[in-house]
């Protein structure tokens, strides 16, 4: 982030910051996670706005001190509204080498970077594929660099705990953080009472850490190492009560959410996959609200025990990643055919095939679309930060139940393991969700897919009722009386109805809503998990007087009835997707207009600075004098 | 809607007209789970048949209960969706020796191993009908059909063997013609709690014919069939000449019986696994081919199990009310002043 | 069909007909399928066009005399160049009431519809759900009828062969079918020589269906019944030798054709399903040329046998219809991401799930285009008619070995079940598809990522090969050596790579030809097996004087080259699908063209008349008398 | 590239750098075979080692021979196919509990029907190791794990049973962490003809550590374990005091001995499928746990009888001409002159 007030070193150095970026990175056994999240949760009560972003390493427990064992955790806090977690740490704190080596490069020029310099030792230096110390080739330079003996000052500061060496050098992390706190001006009672919380059984642990915390705080107290202190100050948010939150976790609340609203018992039924895992997991927790998980023996299993419950009644999510999509196709057919309402949740990766399962991207869009045999139209919404996760599934559940269809939620790995501010709604001002079963027969006798003239949803006639016994299958159906049937007009017939029902889905979701200009030069259109870069960008080439409107799709299918409209309405529309222009084809082909597609596909998500540069290039210059740019 | 206790074989005859080959083996036994369902003494609506595809798979649409026709080989899977989130309702599930044993292969076994609450039956006519008479997992080697016109070279699976393999609490076996028998079998896998594995002979008499005549013809009968009763010496034969199977060391042997088997003839233990292993292997040429209740164990119901982690749950914390889940974890409040 | 020369009443009855569609229809019992080819293979030799279809019954043995146990087959035979079996029969046979009740309703206006009278009993009327006996009751009236009591007949025909009568009956066929071969003026002798090869072990057999084939003929010769015979000349087809082949057929030949011209061993990886089985079936008695055939467990093992047998270097196959299609896309995107060849057939059916498997459809043209989780690219080619499969199958073949990839091949059941007259191909005309594997590592080590710098392909090193160990697998691999990669500019040049390698076969495939002029009003685009009835329609409209032209696609990934071109050279495109608008959707995406959807989703191939009323809809009228048309 | 004879285990180490978790059991098995490899006087190249995916999986990586990496659960059926096309090729799958028994559970038992030449070494952890530690089919009842936080409720499969009901010819079981015997084990496996399966138990430190304890900690070793060999008698026990096993009817139980075991004890016969099914189910907490193997026959080889049946065609109907097989079928032709 670049905003005026930084801690540039050319601008007088101020004390005050509007918005800072730090990541923590050290070996998967040096609790950078929890570091990271203490820092967050601390910042978060004093009333920053924040976004926070870790990064896990592939392996499961890379060797100690290997490149491949780094796990960080990179947090951004502001005084104002922010939307991602930023593109280039301010703050870099590095607790070996590997951990210097992997993530020195996106360090912002002139950035703070606090080194452990008792770890940097030939095996360690070795271990990360280092030469020779960077400390003493120069490939530090340009960084303000703080050395701190960090394994050391956290022993003599345990000295008089009764504890080994290895579970003092535990704390270690502490003691940055401690550091941290300091710089940042953060108070350390939020971290101190959750180590109480947390050792409560262990109270020489709790004094370890706390001790290592104050230690971390006093060195930079003391010895002044740092000439100067940030302040950011609190964000203007809006009152209310908040907690932090990832995509996964905000999902699975969601889909309890909705299982409440509607009556319904949820059911989930799914297999462990990166990186959908979480949401399993989560919802295993929640037994005590009637919540039936089954961990099935593959994906094809998950989505039929899914359907099957969905005949029965429940509330059937599936959650999964791209390569279990695949697999679960045949299923989501079968609920389209049989016309039950289900929810699977495809958290993307990067691929195609294995691809990158760590790795986050948008490239799953035309198989939840298409991948199936046959005319086979679903809904499919994509949240698009990761509190979003939780409206996105009570929205996934209103349209399944609705029109009696299997909906499609888009997430991804970003969305899924990033977190942000949630306000948090109360249970009664979420939408009613409530659902009649089909009771009794009409006069005319019961027609299992009787629709309902509104909505073209057919009846839910659950088993167990008395008198409407009936049989579903995955042959074509006949009109109204769902017999199986091969006459060539009901085939064609019914292939439009069940398009036509996704359609007439359009009826109950909002218009698309442009921030900005109705109309004008250059419209942003984004989807799913880049609303935080774009808005960011967007924000940004406002600042820079470029004037520029910016609109995000959530319903991908059916698509928002002004969307034609809102497009017509600009000389440009520019379309970032993580994908090589998935939505940008199906928008070309619906609107017949020059859709223009930013593609990244780097299993990361967008930086708010290729996105601006992408607007500059599609925008006639301010005054000649604003950018360097070519305005090619 | 008649109520369970007047119920007949008609109320479960649904209106649509059944479409097998005349003369299939199908019929047969729709017509004994049709004789069966009225004397279960459960209501129309809680009876519900799930299938996959082929010929077997159509059994649903004939049946005039609550009915699911799947998608090839899933519908165990579906079942268990169903039965874990309603057990209340009793689900029978049909599939073909090609839909359970070929591409179902893995649902099968993983519901055997967790017990859910499930019958499955299985009409074994060992070859693939609908598709027009491909070899299936259960075909003798050096079957010749159109797709191995010079004959099948991978042995077959023994459906039993494998169903105890997997750990089933109840495996039995019938035949589609011996309709006391079939519908006696089938009475004992309606009252197992937990999965339910009948394999079912089943004659398809255009793809397959005479499949299983070498025990179902009158002649041979007596001699190439062994029934097995729970506490019963396994004898069998007919009034010429009847025998009885002696377990010699580790295998089974037929020995002549003049008058009553003596204590030498094995007596049917079907609480044991192994014993059921060693007889899931006993056949032709040199014996007869066991029917009925090969396993039988009560072992802990998989939804049963499930529902009491969640009723454990709800004791313990309480209903969860939704808004303490979304107060959940650190929070804290912006104030309206600021 | 209704060009001049027809039995039209109308114009005085002539003896010579240019063309005429004939369709036996009775009882599966009634050998209805073996009647039509007889006939097919009489007229085929006596060197007419011909084009045929079957239409089985969806039950295996439905029981005798039911609708649903219908059995029919219709042959169109021509004095010129023909495309599709015809849209209305001229003659039905009908063997029984339901067969009639069943076919009626597709008999041309004042057709002859020839009934086996015997069959007219209470019973059979009441099978085949007649309240009335349809010859009482008007229903047949503007039809020519002709009663015949074929069963009395062949009896009496067969009065002194040893036979029960049940054999004799079965003989009736053979009687019918010599009426017809009276009617149309044809020789006896091909089906009496059949007989006696195919019933060598059984004279008797022979003797009586040889008598029943005379008595037919005589009956008519002698009562007269039929005031007048027709005769079909033959047409003037190219030189050569001729066979009338199905869709599968050819494929499984152009299959065996691909392996011996690339010199690998052929390996087919299959599970049975409804349209496809027949492949299997034809390759698994090819086993004396090398082909190898695998009915695997499910069609996910099918496909990944299929991947097993490419890594180790042979020619590999996988043949489904759409539901395997879905079980196979993760299978398939592995075979992206390892760069290996692979050709997939999906014999298309009427979806979604189960569908409606014994009818037609195009309806999975976007699932195997983007039915796999991330970008995954792959060739996709549809044969255009049954003979074409042949073509196809090399052609696919070839794309798939030369970028090392998996291709799909996109046929359908009218292409499996319907025939045509092949004109053989000498082995040596077709394309030498030679490969060679890569035999040793380069100066600089083996890299088994490094690529062919024209096609793009990656080497193919197969196990065995001294010196060249490595591994594959589904991860991204880093350019080059092949290493599993995380790095993000990594994954997006490989995922730039793939699409580009793809790309590149369009500089190996030929221009899209048009017929025609190349510019103008109208164009009529086609793709797959839509390609008669377009022709057929096509040609109708000239001979109204409308000017129209016509272009068919075979290459449905990558495009032809001069695609753009041709598509902007008409104010109109029209693009009949068997779909609500597949491909329709990906031309418009890519060239932001209106194209002109005609669809048709009834499990049926498209009829000439329709496709010719959509054509005369966006043209203008020839001169005002040309057709009542509104022209809207 | 050195010849087969002269090859060492170094030959089998690839370039890239381990990557399992510092202590996992995986690390042992990987020497195991990388010391196996070159006693097989196989040359490097005719080695392909294929996996699916898991912690385990990533094995092929580490072997300097071929190796594909491919797709959860399919590693079986994919082999299936490099072996049936490639007969001359040494084919191992290397598979974990998840992969092999859950997802791929079908591939599994169809490839061990159908006697593939193919050897498949199943790394059992009883945990899902690579996506961070859910339980797997093959956990025991009431495991805690991040899905399973009250208790997993479904009892696993036994690998071996299963693999017997599934008609397997060579089964097998050893332990990563008893070096000698996984070497002598899978010198065994690479023996076979057709599909040797050998379950071994394997430690995951980070998710299921100890999972195998009770029988690894030096101190039970002898207790809790016992070696099967053919033909020899089934003993096991420390020095302080031996046991045999000995057959009670149909149930086995462990005898004190003193001296040479007597003709009570059991004889271990490896090619009897129905005594290998009553040991497969011996263990915790009475019996000790089997190692070795359990179950050895040659039966035909699926490869070998696919090649046969090619051969044999091309010997009777001839090598196939091109030319001949287009022309096949009714053919008529039409003249240059019209
Ligand atoms: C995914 C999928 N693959 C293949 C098929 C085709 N298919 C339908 S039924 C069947 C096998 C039927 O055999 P079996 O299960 O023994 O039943 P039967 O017809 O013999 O009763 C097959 C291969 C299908 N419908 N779906
Ligand atoms: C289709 C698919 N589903 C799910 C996954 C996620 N996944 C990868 S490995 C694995 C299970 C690993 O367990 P196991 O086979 O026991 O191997 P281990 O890691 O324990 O060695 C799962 C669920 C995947 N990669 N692909
Ligand atoms: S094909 Fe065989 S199994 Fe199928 S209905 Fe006919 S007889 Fe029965
Ligand atoms: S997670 Fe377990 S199985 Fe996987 S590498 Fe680590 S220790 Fe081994
Ligand atoms: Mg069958
Ligand atoms: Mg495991």
């Amino acid at each position: 982030m670049t905003s005026p007030a930084t801690l540039e070193p050319s601008v007088t150095a101020s004390e005050r910051l509007s918005d800072v970026v730090i990541r923590f990175a050290g070996d998967s056994g040096d609790g950078m996670q929890l570091t990271g999240t203490q820092f967050t949760n601390t910042s978060a009560l004093f009333g920053n706005d924040l976004s926070t972003l870790p990064d896990f390493p592939a392996e499961i427990r890379a060797p100690a001190g290997t490149l491949p064992g780094v796990s960080a955790f990179q947090v951004r806090i502001a005084d104002y509204d922010i939307h991602t977690p930023g593109d280039t740490p301010d703050v870099l704190v590095a607790m070996n080498p590997a951990a210097l080596k992997t993530n020195l490069g996106d360090l912002r020029r002139d950035g703070i970077l606090i080194l452990n310099a008792d770890e940097f030792k030939k095996t360690s230096l070795k271990k990360a594929k280092y030469e020779i110390d960077p400390r003493t080739d120069g490939s530090l330079e340009g960084y303000r660099v703080f050395e701190v003996d960090l394994t050391r000052l956290t022993r003599e500061a345990l000295a008089e705990v009764d504890l080994d060496n290895r579970s003092r050098d535990r704390c270690k992390n502490m003691f940055a953080l401690g550091m941290i706190y300091w710089i940042f001006s953060r108070q350390l009672e939020p971290t101190i009472e959750w180590l109480q919380r947390k050792f409560a059984k262990k109270p020489v642990l709790v004094e370890a850490n706390t001790r290592a915390l104050r230690a971390g705080w006093n060195y930079c107290d003391i010895t002044g190492a740092f000439q100067v202190r940030y302040e950011v100050e609190p964000a203007e948010l809006v009152p209310g009560t908040y907690r932090n939150i990832n995509g996964n976790s905000a999902l699975a609340l969601g889909l309890v959410a909705a299982s409440r609203r509607s009556g319904l018992p949820l059911f989930l039924g799914s297999y462990p996959i990166t990186p959908a895992s979480t949401v399993l997991h989560e919802l295993a927790r929640y037994k005590q609200y009637n919540v039936t998980t089954f961990q099935a023996e593959d994906e094809i299993a998950a989505v039929c025990a899914a359907v099957g419950a969905a005949f029965g009644g429940s509330l059937a999510i599936t959650t999964t990643s791209g390569p279990g999509i695949a697999l679960k196709s045949e299923g989501m057919n079968l609920a389209v055919m049989t016309e039950l309402p289900l929810v699977v949740c495809n958290i993307q990766r990067a691929g195609p095939s294995t691809g990158m399962p760590t790795k986050t991207e948008q490239s799953d869009l035309l198989q939840v679309l298409y991948g199936r045999n046959g005319e086979s139209p679903v809904p499919v919404i994509a949240p698009a930060s990761p509190a979003d996760c939780f409206d996105a599934a009570i929205e996934a559940c209103r349209m399944a139940v609705r029109a009696m269809t299997p909906v499609v939620l888009l997430s991804d790995g970003y969305l899924a393991n990033g977190s942000e501010p949630w306000r948090l709604p109360s249970a009664e001002s979420l939408p009613d969700l409530r659902v009649d079963f089909t009771a009794e027969a009409g006069e005319d006798g019961f027609l299992p897919y009787r629709r309902d003239p509104e909505s073209l949803a057919r009846g839910w006639a659950v088993p167990g009722t008395p008198g409407l016994e009936h049989r579903i299958g995955g042959l074509e159906k006949a009109e109204n009386t769902g017999n199986v049937s091969y006459d060539p007009d009901n085939h064609e017939r019914m292939t439009a109805i069940r398009a036509e029902k996704i359609e007439r889905l359009a009826d109950t979701i909002p218009p698309l809503a442009v921030d900005g200009e109705p109309t004008g030069e250059l419209l942003v259109l984004g989807w799913g998990s880049t609303l935080g870069a774009i808005t960011g960008a967007v924000n940004l080439a406002r600042q820079q007087g470029v004037s520029v409107s910016r609109a995000h799709l959530r319903h991908l299918s059916p698509l928002p009835k002004n969307l034609g409209e809102v497009l017509r309405g600009f000389d440009t529309v520019l379309l970032p997707e993580i994908n090589t222009g998935q939505l940008a084809m199906i928008l070309r082909a619906r609107f017949l207009l020059d859709i223009q597609t930013f593609s990244r596909v780097q299993g990361r998500p967008f930086r708010r600075g290729e996105i601006l540069d992408e607007i500059l290039r599609h925008t006639r210059p301010v005054t000649l004098a604003a950018t360097g740019d070519t305005h090619g | 809607m008649a109520d369970a206790a007047t119920l007949t074989r008609k109320d479960f005859q649904s209106d649509q007209d059944v479409r097998w080959c005349p003369g299939c083996g199908d019929y047969a036994i729709l017509t004994a789970v049709q004789k069966l369902f009225p004397g279960l003494g459960l209501p129309k609506e809680k009876l519900v048949v799930v299938s996959g595809i082929g010929c077997s798979s159509r059994f649903p649409y004939y049946m005039d209960t609550y009915g699911f026709h799947t998608i090839h080989g899933r519908a165990p899977a579906i079942a268990t969706g169903l039965k874990v989130t309603r057990p209340d309702l009793e689900v029978w599930v049909v599939t073909g020796d090609g839909d359970a044993l070929s591409i179902g292969g893995n649902h099968l076994i993983h519901t055997l191993r967790r017990n859910v609450g499930v019958k499955i039956l299985l009409f074994n006519n060992r070859i693939y009908g609908l598709t027009k008479g491909q070899y299936s997992p259960t075909s003798e080697v050096g079957k010749r059909t159109s797709s191995t016109p010079v004959g099948s070279i991978d042995p077959p699976f023994d459906p039993l063997s494998l169903a105890l393999g997997a750990g089933a609490s109840f495996v039995a076996r019938s035949v589609d013609v011996f309709m006391p028998h079939l519908t006696a079998t089938l009475e004992r896998a309606a009252r197992h709690q937990g999965t339910a594995f009948v394999e079912i002979y089943q004659n398809c008499n255009i793809f397959n014919d005479k499949a299983f005549a070498y025990m179902t013809d009158k002649a041979n009968r007596d001699a190439q069939t062994v029934q097995l009763r729970h506490g019963e010496p396994v004898v069998f034969g007919g009034a010429a000449q009847r025998f009885g199977l002696r377990l010699e060391g580790f295998s089974l042997r037929a020995v002549p019986l003049d008058g009553e088997p003596g204590d030498d003839i094995l007596v049917w233990d079907e609480t044991d696994p192994a014993l059921a292993a060693l007889m899931a292997r006993c056949g032709p040429p040199e014996l007869p081919t066991p029917i009925g209740v090969l396993h039988a164990v009560e072992r802990p119901v998989f939804e049963s199990s499930v529902v009491a982690q969640i009723q454990h749950e709800i004791e313990h914390k309480g209903e969860g009310s939704l808004d303490d889940l979304i107060h959940g974890g650190d929070t804290w409040t912006v104030a309206e002043s600021r």
